[in-house]
């Protein structure tokens, strides 16, 4: 592979894996805490990249500001459709299933609220408002400011939210309810609140994610949920457990969909048509070779879970 | 505004009959047994691309002409070929039907059954949702880029519905709805009677729990594999009777939304409920043809509104208030659905204590 | 000839009927175009010169005393064949459309062929040049632009003519772009050209880092065999990703760039720095004929009028389509069968906005004229530089 | 019948059972008692085929069902009911009953759809389960769902739908649990009856030893995951070890 190549799509998988990882930790962390596979974090992502849109279009060009408030949407949508629809969905004791359709249609709504609006405001496809500026540019390595924001930003988040659940109360509660939600509430643990608290930090990831993607690429109402298969996939491999395991999951997606499918592409002539294909493959032979996926501390098959 | 009733009734039973099928199917699957399947549209797929196979490759053999490649630069004669035949040759079009239909169920029974048999390997429940769903999308895309199959994205058209060649547009749509329709009905006997019979039993049994069924005696494996094939092959006649009535094949019809417009059907209709599941078809048809003659009656008075978005915002909402207020559907599952209750309450098997 | 005048002529011919059934009637005229999907905006900006038509003939058919009004009715094709089939059958069974303008793309229309010929609707599309959707004797009309069998060769004899040995191609994968494609490959290589590669991509793409990274690779191994240039056929939205991403890569702001016509779009230049690498990349595009009868002034002023912005990109030929289409039913009545077997002759003597409606053996328009565009000197937006003769295979480059 | 050999069983560190062995003899009704977190459970899975032990073996029959599946062990002719009722909720009391029937023809897709193929087995089904639900007291109640049903009902339910695919040997998880003396003596009675009239060996876990004691032939007792004694009724109750893990004397 020509190393031109092959340095590209490194880049490319370093900067798409940092975005995978943020929502792929959000996924996990509602599929744990309210255990819910919930396919509207999708459309969490896509509130966020529409707010910095907005943001940088009408208000400010700061980064700060423009990626603050995409934080903010995220979390205030979340925990919105949270109070709205999944905590009373959730007393009327739904099958799993049932809840994840439940997800599907919030998804569904705000992606099309999201049509309407952009249609209505013409702001198809628009560009986060922050110039490109070539960084580093080193014969075939060339690094832009979006990189140097995505990135950074990207594994701070993650590591704040590691730290977050490994070392506060917070994250010991999050935890114990993830792990035991009966006992959660025979102690005595105030579960509503870390419910919400839980919506609220999955929101806001989401909508940062969103903003951080936007600035990869363009805003559509489609972002999120074009995103969101590879993000299962992701959380999928990680097993759905742990956070070392996510994130490692995120960035073997991402190299998976870029530096992989290139190399497929040189020695096979593989077209990049199949490229949204590999993820899935990848999510199915996981599922059915180990289903405990990465890391998994997931009891052993044959076990009572059938 | 100038309404073809008639025209607008034919299209809508059509539509409804091909629904029925599809809500028949899942409702047989996830209603009845549980068996959550988001691939619905691939299902649905292997009918459409089974007919896009053999309207390109077989129904020229059928009518003894040689066969033109689909795709590509030979697209345009593949297809004035393909119409020609159609138009002149009704025996060969019947019979490329009746192939196709076994072909599409085979294909998608075994398909179907395999997966189903693969997928006991997962070890939670939805992780087997999130396989099929996924390998819809799998199926998709691979389907799009890979030529032969559908000519990739370009896609397959001039599949005519079987009656084309009577020459009167009228006529032939009606003929086709009649056929859908009677296929749709005597799927909805055969489910029913599935459903009351022991199977059926059997299959409400694996919904509620299947872990305790299994320690029962039965092969709880089995039983899901069997209602998978049975579903599947029902999805695919529904997928070729699809393709077959807009006359088109395109790889874009098969994403997760039509899965999800099922599902809505199902929930709508009345989980674990047939005539519920034919109902939510009839509602959903309706509503969507409904919606499809608000959206020009709205271009027509220049409401500047893009209907189209609204309507699935109104699908999202319908979704969510039937879930959150009637999460049994409008017509819930009866209560007695085999047939053992008649048997009881007839003297006559009553023998004497031992 | 004016449009006028030629309207004068056939009202006198078809309302003499009209009248003596003492028919009094709204006729209604299908739009089916995308409203919703990637092209949306194309869809509504298509509808509105539809609209314009309408109301300018209706006008005229009011002040000629005649009691035929035409009514719009138009559907979405989500942007996909297979909306396209159910809106046209929507349109049709709702609203006793006969004739419909639209839709946009060649595989919607293709989408569409089935229930049109099947009953005997006519589809007047004003936008569809795949090659692929040229075949004799159907039910579909492709007035007003040209086939890309011409314009195929108007990018092969620009890349000979400026030099280039090889040439990239990044195409959209579906029946337009394959087809333009798969002829520029032939017509480039009949010409005299070099090697080629190509890259498509599916449409719709969420993200184009991998196509355009192996882009960037094939110009690398094409430069090595002599001067390569970039051919991009693709949609305005993924024009501007692709664009983007080219920005950033070491290697594709050295060489030129062609585009298709949908690239002929000020708003591709809006962003600055995209427009310093087009100009740096010396931009060409080839696109619809830019030498306007006295019709193109009339509607670009009275369309501003109407809805408060100018025409976008081929509102015209939407507007030429119409036109048209109401022609035809004016003289044929609204039977599908009828305006099938007239619209030909119609067209022919249908002076539009660009060039009179001249059509072939398959129903599209013969006439291939091309305007060749580069971006101006203030890099905000595109100017004519040359003309492409399709029929006799002639380039002539301004200066 | 039954013959147990040196199970074990761990959960990570933790050893529910450990080197377990005894049998149950031909148309017996063994107690096994112990105190919590004993191994009763564990123990009952691994029989049921629910859980595999790590070691060991358990033969049903002169077959070795050490690794079946659940549904293969249950269709040998043993069969296990559960603490809280696992009823199909949603089913009437008789679909209850009839669900376990062996061999029926209606359960296959083929035959299903066609009546009059399966009708004649349904109605012979219908009946033996008609037998066993009057025999439960239950036979008024048949057309209720299983939901509808008092706890004590449920019980009863529970039996009799494990006794409806024709076992050779019970497996009962606690059968008298939460529910009222008087019917937990009559739930032993039916057992009894079973016994006697039907040569159907049990093997029960049950906490209320002064009636279990009255009904079984002999009692095991399960400490930490190992036998601590097992034995007629009479022997046990006066062991000594038994009497301070369990008695706390």
């Amino acid at each position: 592979m020509p190393p031109a190549l092959l340095i590209t799509s490194l880049v490319h998988s370093i900067q798409v894996g940092s975005l995978y990882a943020l929502m792929a930790l959000g996924i996990t962390l509602t599929m744990r805490v309210i255990r819910l596979p919930n396919f509207a974090h999708a459309e969490f992502v896509t509130t966020g990249a529409f707010t910095a849109l907005v943001v940088s279009l009408f208000l400010s060009r700061s980064p700060v500001v423009i990626l603050g408030l995409a934080t903010l949407s995220g979390a205030l949508v979340a925990l919105s459709s949270h109070l709205l629809v999944f905590r009373p969905m959730s007393r009327r004791k739904l099958s799993t299933y049932s809840m994840l359709l439940v997800s599907f249609a919030v998804g569904l709504i705000l992606r099309y609220v999201l049509f309407v609006l952009s249609d209505y405001y013409q702001l198809f496809d628009k560009r986060i408002q922050i110039p490109l500026q070539i960084l580093v540019r080193e014969s075939y390595l060339v690094l832009t400011n979006i990189t140097f924001t995505i990135v950074p930003v990207s594994i701070a988040c993650v590591i704040a939210l590691a730290l977050l659940l490994g070392r506060t109360a917070l994250g010991r509660e999050m935890r114990a309810l993830a792990s035991n939600p009966e006992l959660a509430h025979i102690l005595g643990m105030r579960v509503e609140r870390i419910r919400s608290l839980t919506w609220l930090l999955t929101g806001a990831t989401a909508g940062l994610a969103g903003a951080l993607w936007g600035l990869y690429t363009f805003v559509n109402p489609l972002l999120g949920w074009l995103a969101i298969l590879p993000v299962f996939a992701a959380a999928i491999l990680g097993g759905l457990s742990s956070f070392a395991g996510t994130i490692l999951g995120a960035y073997l997606v991402a190299f998976c969909e870029n530096t992989l499918m290139q190399a497929l592409n040189h020695y096979t002539g593989l077209t990049f048509s199949f490229k949204a294909a590999i993820p899935f493959v990848i999510i199915i032979l996981v599922l059915l070779l180990r289903p405990q996926g990465l890391t998994g501390f997931v009891r052993r098959s044959g076990d009572l879970e059938r | 505004m100038n309404i073809d009733l008639g025209a607008t009734l034919v299209a809508l039973m059509t539509f409804f009959g091909i629904a029925a099928l599809m809500a028949l199917s899942l409702n047989l699957e996830y209603g009845i047994a549980g068996v959550p399947n988001f691939g619905q549209a691939v299902f649905v797929s292997i009918g459409a691309y089974t007919t896009a196979i053999t309207y390109t490759r077989l129904l020229p053999l059928l009518a003894g002409k040689e066969v033109i490649w689909p795709c590509g630069p030979t697209l345009g004669p593949a297809l004035q070929l393909r119409s020609e035949i159609m138009r002149s040759y009704p025996g060969a079009g019947f019979l490329n039907l009746a192939i196709t239909l076994v072909i599409a169920a085979l294909v998608s029974g075994l398909v179907g059954y395999f997966v189903s048999r693969i997928a006991l390997r997962l070890q939670q429940e939805w992780f087997l949702a999130l396989v099929l769903l996924v390998g819809g999308e799998t199926v998709r895309i691979f389907v799009r880029s890979y030529e032969p199959v559908i000519c990739a994205n370009n896609g397959v058209s001039g599949v005519a519905q079987p009656f084309a060649w009577l020459g009167n547009p009228q006529l032939s749509s009606i003929l086709f709805m009649l056929l859908v329709l009677s296929v749709a009905a005597l799927t909805w006997v055969y489910c029913e009677r599935l459903v009351r019979s022991p199977f059926g039993r059997l299959l409400k049994a694996l919904r509620e729990n299947a872990a305790v069924t299994r320690s029962l005696g039965k092969d709880v494996a089995l039983a899901r594999a069997r209602v998978m094939l049975i579903g599947s092959v029902i999805a695919a006649i529904a997928g070729v009777f699809f393709v077959l009535n807009t006359g088109y094949i395109s790889s874009n019809d098969f994403v997760v939304t039509l899965t999800l417009d099922i599902w809505v059907m199902v929930v709508l209709g009345g989980l674990g409920n047939n005539r519920g599941a034919l109902l939510g078809a009839l509602v959903i048809t309706i509503l969507d043809r409904l919606t499809a003659i608000a959206t020009i009656q709205m271009n027509m008075s220049a409401i500047d509104l893009e209907f189209n978005y609204v309507r699935y915002i109104l699908y999202g909402i319908i979704l969510l208030l039937m879930l959150r207020y009637r999460p049994q559907g409008i017509l819930p599952e009866p209560a007695r659905t085999t047939n053992a209750h008649d048997l009881l309450t007839d003297p006559a098997p009553h023998v004497a204590d031992s | 000839m004016n449009c006028r005048r030629l309207i004068a002529v056939l009202l006198v011919l078809s309302l003499s009927p009209v009248f003596a059934s003492g028919a009094q009637d709204n006729v209604t005229l299908g739009v089916v175009m995308p409203f919703t999907g990637a092209l949306g905006s194309f869809g509504s900006d298509f509808v509105r010169g539809v609209e314009l038509a309408v109301a300018q003939m209706n006008a005229e058919l009011e002040a000629a005393g005649s009691a035929t009004r035409f009514v719009t009715a138009s559907a979405d094709t989500e942007g996909t064949p297979d909306g396209s089939a159910r809106a046209v059958q929507t349109v049709v069974q709702t609203t006793g459309a006969n004739v419909i303008v639209g839709p946009l793309t060649t595989s919607e229309v293709l989408g569409a062929k089935q229930y049109a010929d099947e009953n005997g609707v006519v589809l007047v599309a004003p936008a569809s040049s795949g090659p692929a959707g040229g075949i004799p004797g159907d039910n579909i009309f492709r007035v007003m632009y040209p086939p890309d069998t011409f314009s195929a060769k108007a990018y092969a004899r620009i890349a000979v003519t400026r030099g280039y040995q090889n040439v990239a191609i990044l195409n959209l994968d579906d029946p337009y772009g394959n087809g333009l494609a798969d002829r520029f490959q032939i017509e480039f290589a009949a010409a005299g050209g070099g090697s080629t590669t190509r890259i498509t991509y599916t449409p719709d793409p969420p993200d184009l880092s991998g196509e355009i990274a192996r882009l960037s690779a094939d110009v690398a191994s094409l430069s090595e065999s002599g001067e390569t240039a970039v051919l991009c056929v693709c949609f305005l939205g993924d024009a501007q990703k692709a664009l983007q991403l080219a920005l950033v890569d070491p290697l594709l702001g050295t060489v030129d760039w062609i585009g298709n016509e949908a690239m002929t779009a000020p708003e591709l230049l809006e962003d600055a720095s995209v427009s310093a690498f087009l100009q740096n990349a010396d931009f060409v595009t080839v696109g619809a004929y830019s030498t306007e009868t006295p019709l193109a002034a009339r509607f670009a002023e009275s369309f501003a009028e109407h809805f408060g912005n100018p025409p976008g990109p081929f509102t015209n030929y939407a507007f030429d389509a119409a036109n048209i289409a109401m022609l035809s039913i004016l003289a044929a009545g609204n039977d599908g069968a009828a305006v099938k077997s007239i619209l030909p002759f119609i067209s022919g003597h249908y002076i539009g906005t660009t060039v009179q409606g001249l059509l072939d053996d398959n129903g599209d328009q013969a006439i291939a004229w091309y305007s060749i565009y580069q971006i101006n000197a203030d890099g905000n937006d595109f100017e004519s530089v040359g003309l492409y003769n399709g029929s006799a295979d002639s380039l002539e480059l301004d200066g | 019948m039954l013959q147990i050999r040196d199970l074990t069983r761990s959960f990570g560190g933790l050893r529910a059972v450990d080197g377990v062995s005894f049998d149950v003899g031909d148309g017996q009704v063994t107690g096994l008692i112990g105190p919590n977190g004993s191994g009763k459970s564990t123990l009952l899975n691994l029989i049921a085929g629910q859980l595999h032990p790590d070691t060991g073996s358990i033969h049903f029959g002169g077959q070795d069902i050490t690794r079946s599946s659940p549904d293969a062990i249950n269709r040998l002719g043993l069969a296990r009911g559960y603490q809280d009722p696992a009823l199909f909720f949603q089913m009437s009391v008789l679909d209850n009953t009839l669900l376990p029937a062996r061999e029926q023809l209606g359960e296959s897709p083929w035959h299903a759809p066609w009546h009059a193929r399966w009708r004649g087995q349904e109605q012979h089904n219908a009946a033996r389960a008609d037998t066993l639900l009057e025999r439960l007291q239950l036979r008024d109640l048949f057309d209720r769902r299983a939901s509808d049903l008092s706890g004590g009902q449920m019980k009863l339910l529970d039996i009799g739908r494990s006794l409806s695919g024709e076992p050779s040997m019970l497996l009962l998880d606690e059968p008298t649990a939460g529910v009222a003396p008087k019917l937990a003596r009559e739930i032993f009675q039916h057992i009894a009856t079973l016994n006697r009239e039907a040569a159907l060996s049990f093997l029960i876990v049950e906490h209320r030893l002064d009636i279990l004691f009255d009904f079984v032939d002999q009692v095991i007792v399960l400490h930490m995951g190992k036998v601590l004694a097992a034995g007629k009724p009479d022997d046990i109750v006066k062991d000594v070890r038994v009497r301070e893990v369990y008695f706390g004397l």
